[in-house]
């Protein structure tokens, strides 16, 4: 009962907020919008049990990349032109690519919804993650360190990059 | 980040300002009612991001025609107005005017009178640069060195009130001498206020001038260089930061400047590049204490005598001609140009104000500074709009 | 206490208030429901929790600001020292016209005060107010708040997007960078008392705080030489995180005029207002616990099984992070401001990489210990 | 540390651990400052409940002595605001008063209007907060009565009876004398000087 109910909050919340981000008119609203988005997947993974999962969905997605998309979409010009076609796109894409998975699974096979209760009782995930940076035959220690390499590489090219004015191009 | 740098490759007065990204600029009006303008001022910022790529400032919200109200009053009439341009400092404001008038009628005050005159304009200075010191701490964002000088200058205008009988607007130093003389008592109260003025002095360095956030605030941003300052026509503090040792003080003596002994402060990249706002604030602090040193000497040297010119009364009546003076306000050179066509008014009233002419120069620093920049520039050029108005 | 690897911390058990309500309400009740009165007790509770510590926080500042700058601050409302002065100045607010610009982005603009209010309120379900008052006792308590309090700066980029005010927008632009920056730091500095107790649930942390009869602080411990500059790493990336001063540029009054919150009157800007104050007893709360001993005190340890410990044991620890608040009250009145840049540079250039230092140096430290006692 | 001395040699020590040495230094500076005030006796007074006392010299509100005033109008032509506004009837050497009203919107407190007084009897008082809601209140009657008090105007109607008395004492002189001259010598040109 609490688990439905809960289901079909995180649920609402999750494809209402993914409608409106992608509907909206305003970048910037949508863009808000998506922390509902955002959210309500953090929900869904606390149902499932992943709790460190969720709330490093909610530190690093929403805390960390959807601040720096609405920073830089503060910064631009809103082209409300622009908005339009993509509307209709996106309209269609999604009311096509759902009356596609739904006819999927009416016509493949009846309902089959998982039980929460069948993955298992939600236990102390993050020690898990840290046993498995500790195993010798994971490869999650050297996945880690391939990203801070590819941070270090992203940095690196960005302050490559980036110009230099001189004072009298302001 | 983006900051200006100092690249030797630049030619002089170019500065190297690094973006990561160009965006649209931004055009914010910071005032006329911001707290950061000191009063009524309008500065118009182009900002790219937080960086500034245009200042234009917009003068005249607190204009009241204070010269031309000077040609439509008596000559002593006029002495209330002069406290009103720059109201933090307006000892020095009338003694600016009453010299002024006194060349034109070819007399000199009294020697006490000139010794009182002196003693109220350093403490009026101390009083100014209290308040400057203070303000520019809130302009970063330190409110309480605001109140510690709001503190010593509570007991500096209790010495005021005591001498000529109001604590802001003073009228008290007046073509010929003074008001009146100073009442018993009074010198000893000041010496009083010297010697707890010393002790307190350490506080604002240490509280303020000397804290870390202060320094990396300050230090190398809003630098004017020692050609900058001059072209513009800087004076004061703001002259003096930027290394150029001039003083009216020393080198137009006037009252008992010459019988003094006193440094004249000179900035010198304290804390970064000779000419940035840490050396303007450097200056004021430093001068406090002269001034301290000052009074302190005048009341060793100080005698009994006459304080008003027996010649000169309240009627004036100047022989025909003209005369500028001008003495080393707080803020830089307060000069007032003065012609007289023999009657009991002005022919013509002009005065050089120096946060007037100091302001125009940030203006031209703004440019490739930081929005935050923009109140630490405005505040250490420490402006009073009553004076830039006039 | 060793800090080698504790067992397994238990999955989440009932906690003092479930218990209670439990206990109230008639048997045979499903699990769901007593969750939910559960959850809206414990909101209720947290909410007058948060507007009265709002109001005496606000009263205190003023003080204690009144006092270092030689004067009283609020002295007429009110009989003593102006008391009822938050009072007042509360219902103010409350019958303030709640104005709502026409050029604002509306939805944005009336949303920001509860993404802003509501964050702080979720962030104190983790907080362990007594051995046994903790809302949730997650196993990843400290990993929780910060989440949580990552998502306030949602609010303040709505607020300052919504009021349509370019001083607005400069404020939400810097909360955005400032708060997505320190967040790092925040979160490395926590490692260290993370890395001695083991565990990086509050409640776990504060009862392996409670030996040595109630002093066996982590400020206090073996560690201390770790535990000393880690908290002040701690403390200057909770101030930045909190948006108080030095940090405090989303609002910086003599430059952005009042920032994110310029538009903002009445009962909308109690909300923000609220929320600085719950975001700097949380803050204060989460050093208290990590580092000073959570509601441990000496002596208290004595009083255990009788009526009067668990709430001497929540005054200790809500009095102690009080203490915290009135040091970064202490700290907003004593500090010039930083400027965005320095912000960063203070950010990446030092707090980062010296947590990261202290870390190491933890870490070697714990390392020290199990060779040398064996874990 | 602050020494009244200029210090000799620029500082600037912008290594990375002498930043953050003279970070933490000079903020634990700071806040021992901070802390010693927070339990000092603040500077302040409750204002209204406490007020300080003000100098003898202190310029605030006008107080005249209108016994004494002339109706000379020194003290309005010397103000630079024109603010001073005064009206009366002279009945002789008595002054029937109308009005002496000085603006306080106008008013700058400046004293000039003391001096030139050849009485010396405008002064400047010592009250000092002038609250009003209406702006008309700031334009204040400094006279204590208007009109006539009843000793002038019996001092008035001395002085018109003796003036009268004299008026026809010498009426009666004259005409006395007119008589004797007429009977002496006829028609020469009278003179005199009531």
């Amino acid at each position: 009962m609490a688990e439905t109910v809960s289901f079909f909050f995180f649920a609402a919340i999750t494809i209402g907020c993914a409608l409106l981000a992608l509907l909206h008119r305003n970048v910037v609203n949508s863009a808000f919008s998506l922390l509902g988005t955002l959210l309500g997947l953090a929900g869904f993974y606390v149902m499932l049990g992943a709790d460190f999962l969720a709330m490093t969905q909610v530190l690093i997605y929403a805390g960390g990349i959807l601040v720096l998309i609405i920073f830089g979409l503060m910064l631009t010009q809103p082209d409300t032109n622009e908005r339009r076609m993509g509307r209709i796109l996106a309209a269609v894409a999604v009311v096509g690519t759902g009356a596609l998975a739904f006819w999927e699974k009416i016509g493949v096979a009846t309902w089959n919804a998982v039980e929460v209760a069948e993955l298992g009782e939600p236990g102390g995930t993050v020690r898990e993650i840290g046993l498995e940076f500790l195993r010798r035959d994971s490869w999650l220690l050297p996945f880690e360190f391939a990203s801070i390499v590819l941070l270090a590489g992203l940095v690196g090219s960005v302050y490559i990059a980036r110009r230099r004015f001189r004072e009298e191009e302001l | 980040m983006a900051n200006s740098t100092k690249d030797p490759a630049l030619r002089a007065g170019e500065r190297l300002v690094e973006l990561d990204v160009r965006t649209q600029d931004v055009e914010i009006n910071m005032g006329p009612q911001h707290p950061a303008t000191h009063g009524v001022l309008r500065v118009l910022l182009r900002a790219d991001g937080e960086i500034l790529t245009g200042a234009q400032s917009h003068l005249g919200y607190l204009h009241r025609c204070a010269e031309k109200i000077g040609e439509k009053v008596d000559w002593l009439q006029y002495l209330p107005y002069t406290d009103r341009y720059d109201y933090l400092s307006a000892m020095n404001n009338n003694l600016a005017y009453s010299l002024a008038v006194e060349k034109l009628l070819g007399v000199e005050a009294p020697e006490r009178a000139q010794f009182i005159r002196v003693i109220l304009a350093e403490l009026n200075r101390i009083a100014s640069h209290l308040v400057a010191v203070g303000t520019y701490g809130m302009d970063i964002g330190a409110f309480t060195p605001f109140f510690y000088a709001l503190r010593e200058r509570e007991l500096l205008l209790d010495i005021f009130e005591k001498i000529c009988g109001a604590r802001l607007t003073y009228s008290y130093i007046r073509p010929g001498g003074l008001m009146n003389d100073a009442p018993a008592g009074w010198l000893e109260q000041v010496k009083a206020f010297t010697e707890l003025f010393d002790k307190k002095w350490g506080e604002y360095w240490d509280l303020l001038v000397d804290s870390k956030i202060f320094v990396e605030r300050t230090a190398n941003v809003g630098v004017v260089s020692e050609e900058l300052a001059l072209a513009w026509g800087c004076s004061g503090p703001m002259l003096r930061g930027s290394g150029v040792d001039w003083d009216l003080r020393r080198d137009a003596p006037h009252l008992v400047y010459d019988r003094l002994d006193f440094e004249v402060i000179v900035g010198r990249g304290y804390r970064g590049t000779v000419g940035d706002c840490f050396d303007r604030n450097y200056v004021r602090m430093y001068e406090m204490v002269q001034s301290n040193r000052m009074i302190r000497q005048c009341l060793e040297q100080i005698e009994d005598g006459e304080v008003q010119h027996p010649d000169v009364g309240l009627l004036l009546r100047p022989a025909p001609g003209e005369a500028y003076v001008g003495i080393e306000n707080p803020r830089g050179e307060l000069g007032h140009y003065l012609v007289s066509d023999g009657s009991k008014i002005a022919r013509r009233l002009r005065v050089r104000g120096p946060s007037f002419c100091n302001l125009a120069v940030a203006e031209h620093l703004l440019p490739g500074c930081m929005l935050a920049d923009a109140a630490a520039i405005i505040g250490s050029v420490d402006i009073v709009i009553g004076e830039t108005d006039r | 206490m060793s800090a080698a690897l504790p067992p397994a911390a238990a999955a989440p058990q009932g906690n003092g208030l479930t218990e209670l309500l439990g206990g109230l309400l008639p048997d045979g009740l499903p699990f769901w429901a007593l969750a939910l009165t559960g959850a809206v007790v414990s909101f209720a509770i947290i909410f007058a929790f948060i507007a009265v510590l709002a109001m005496f926080a606000t009263w205190l500042e003023r003080k204690v600001a009144g006092h270092i700058q030689v004067r009283y601050g609020p002295m007429r409302t009110g009989a003593w020292h102006g008391w009822a002065q938050a009072l007042a100045d509360g219902v103010k607010l409350l019958i303030k016209e709640d104005l709502v610009l026409t050029s604002a982005d509306k939805p944005l603009f009336k949303l920001a005060p509860m993404v802003v209010l509501s964050t702080a309120l979720a962030a104190f379900v983790a907080l362990p107010f007594g051995p046994n008052a903790i809302v949730a006792d997650l196993d990843l308590g400290i990993y929780f708040i910060i989440a949580i309090s990552s998502i306030t700066t949602f609010g303040v980029i709505m607020a300052g997007w919504g009021s349509n005010n370019k001083w607005s927008l400069y404020g939400a632009m810097r909360e955005a960078a400032q708060v997505a920056s320190y967040e790092i730091p925040l979160g490395l500095s926590l490692m260290m008392p993370v890395m001695y107790f083991g565990s990086l649930s509050l409640n776990h942390a504060g009862a392996m705080q409670s030996g040595w009869y109630g002093m066996h602080w982590y400020v206090f411990s073996d560690a201390f030489w770790i535990a000393i500059p880690s908290f002040a790493l701690f403390f200057t990336a909770a101030l930045a995180e909190t948006k108080r001063a030095p940090f405090d540029l989303p609002e910086s009054e003599s430059e952005l005029v009042a920032g994110f919150h310029t538009e903002y009157s009445g009962i909308r800007f109690a909300f923000f207002f609220m929320e600085e104050y719950a975001a700097m007893y949380l803050m204060s709360a989460v050093g208290t616990a990590l580092w000073f001993g959570a509601w441990n005190f000496p002596g208290l340890s004595l009083l255990e099984g009788t009526v009067l410990h668990a709430p001497l044991a929540v005054a200790a620890f809500v009095t102690k992070s009080l203490l915290l608040v009135f040091v970064m009250m202490w700290v907003r009145w004593t500090v010039p401001r930083i400027r965005i840049d320095q912000v960063m540079a203070l950010g990446y250039k030092y707090l980062t990489p010296l947590c990261l230092l202290m870390i190491l140096l933890a870490a070697s430290w714990e390392w020290v210990k199990a060779i040398a006692f064996g874990a | 540390m602050a020494t009244l001395q200029e210090p000799a040699a620029p500082a600037s020590d912008r290594s990375y651990w002498g930043n953050v040495w003279h970070a933490v230094k000079s903020t634990a500076v700071g806040m021992g400052i901070t802390f010693r005030y927070l339990w000092t006796k603040p500077f302040t007074t409750q204002y209204p409940d406490e007020r300080l006392p003000v100098d003898g010299r202190y310029r605030g509100i006008h107080y005249l002595e209108q016994d004494l005033c002339i109706y000379c109008q020194a003290c309005a032509k010397a103000c630079p605001v024109d603010c001073i506004d005064m009206g009366a009837q002279r009945h002789g050497k008595e002054l029937e008063w109308e009005f002496f009203s000085i603006d306080y919107q106008k008013c700058m407190f400046c004293e000039l209007c003391v001096y030139p007084c050849p009485k010396d009897c405008i002064h400047m008082g010592e009250q000092y907060s002038l609250v009003t809601e209406d702006k008309s209140d700031f334009l204040l009657e400094l006279t204590s009565w208007q009109g006539l008090t009843e000793e002038q105007k019996l001092r008035i109607a001395e002085a018109e009876a003796a003036k009268a008395a004299k008026k026809a004492a010498a009426a009666k002189a004259k005409a006395a004398k007119e008589a004797a001259e007429a009977a002496a010598e006829p028609a020469e040109p009278e003179e005199g000087k009531e």
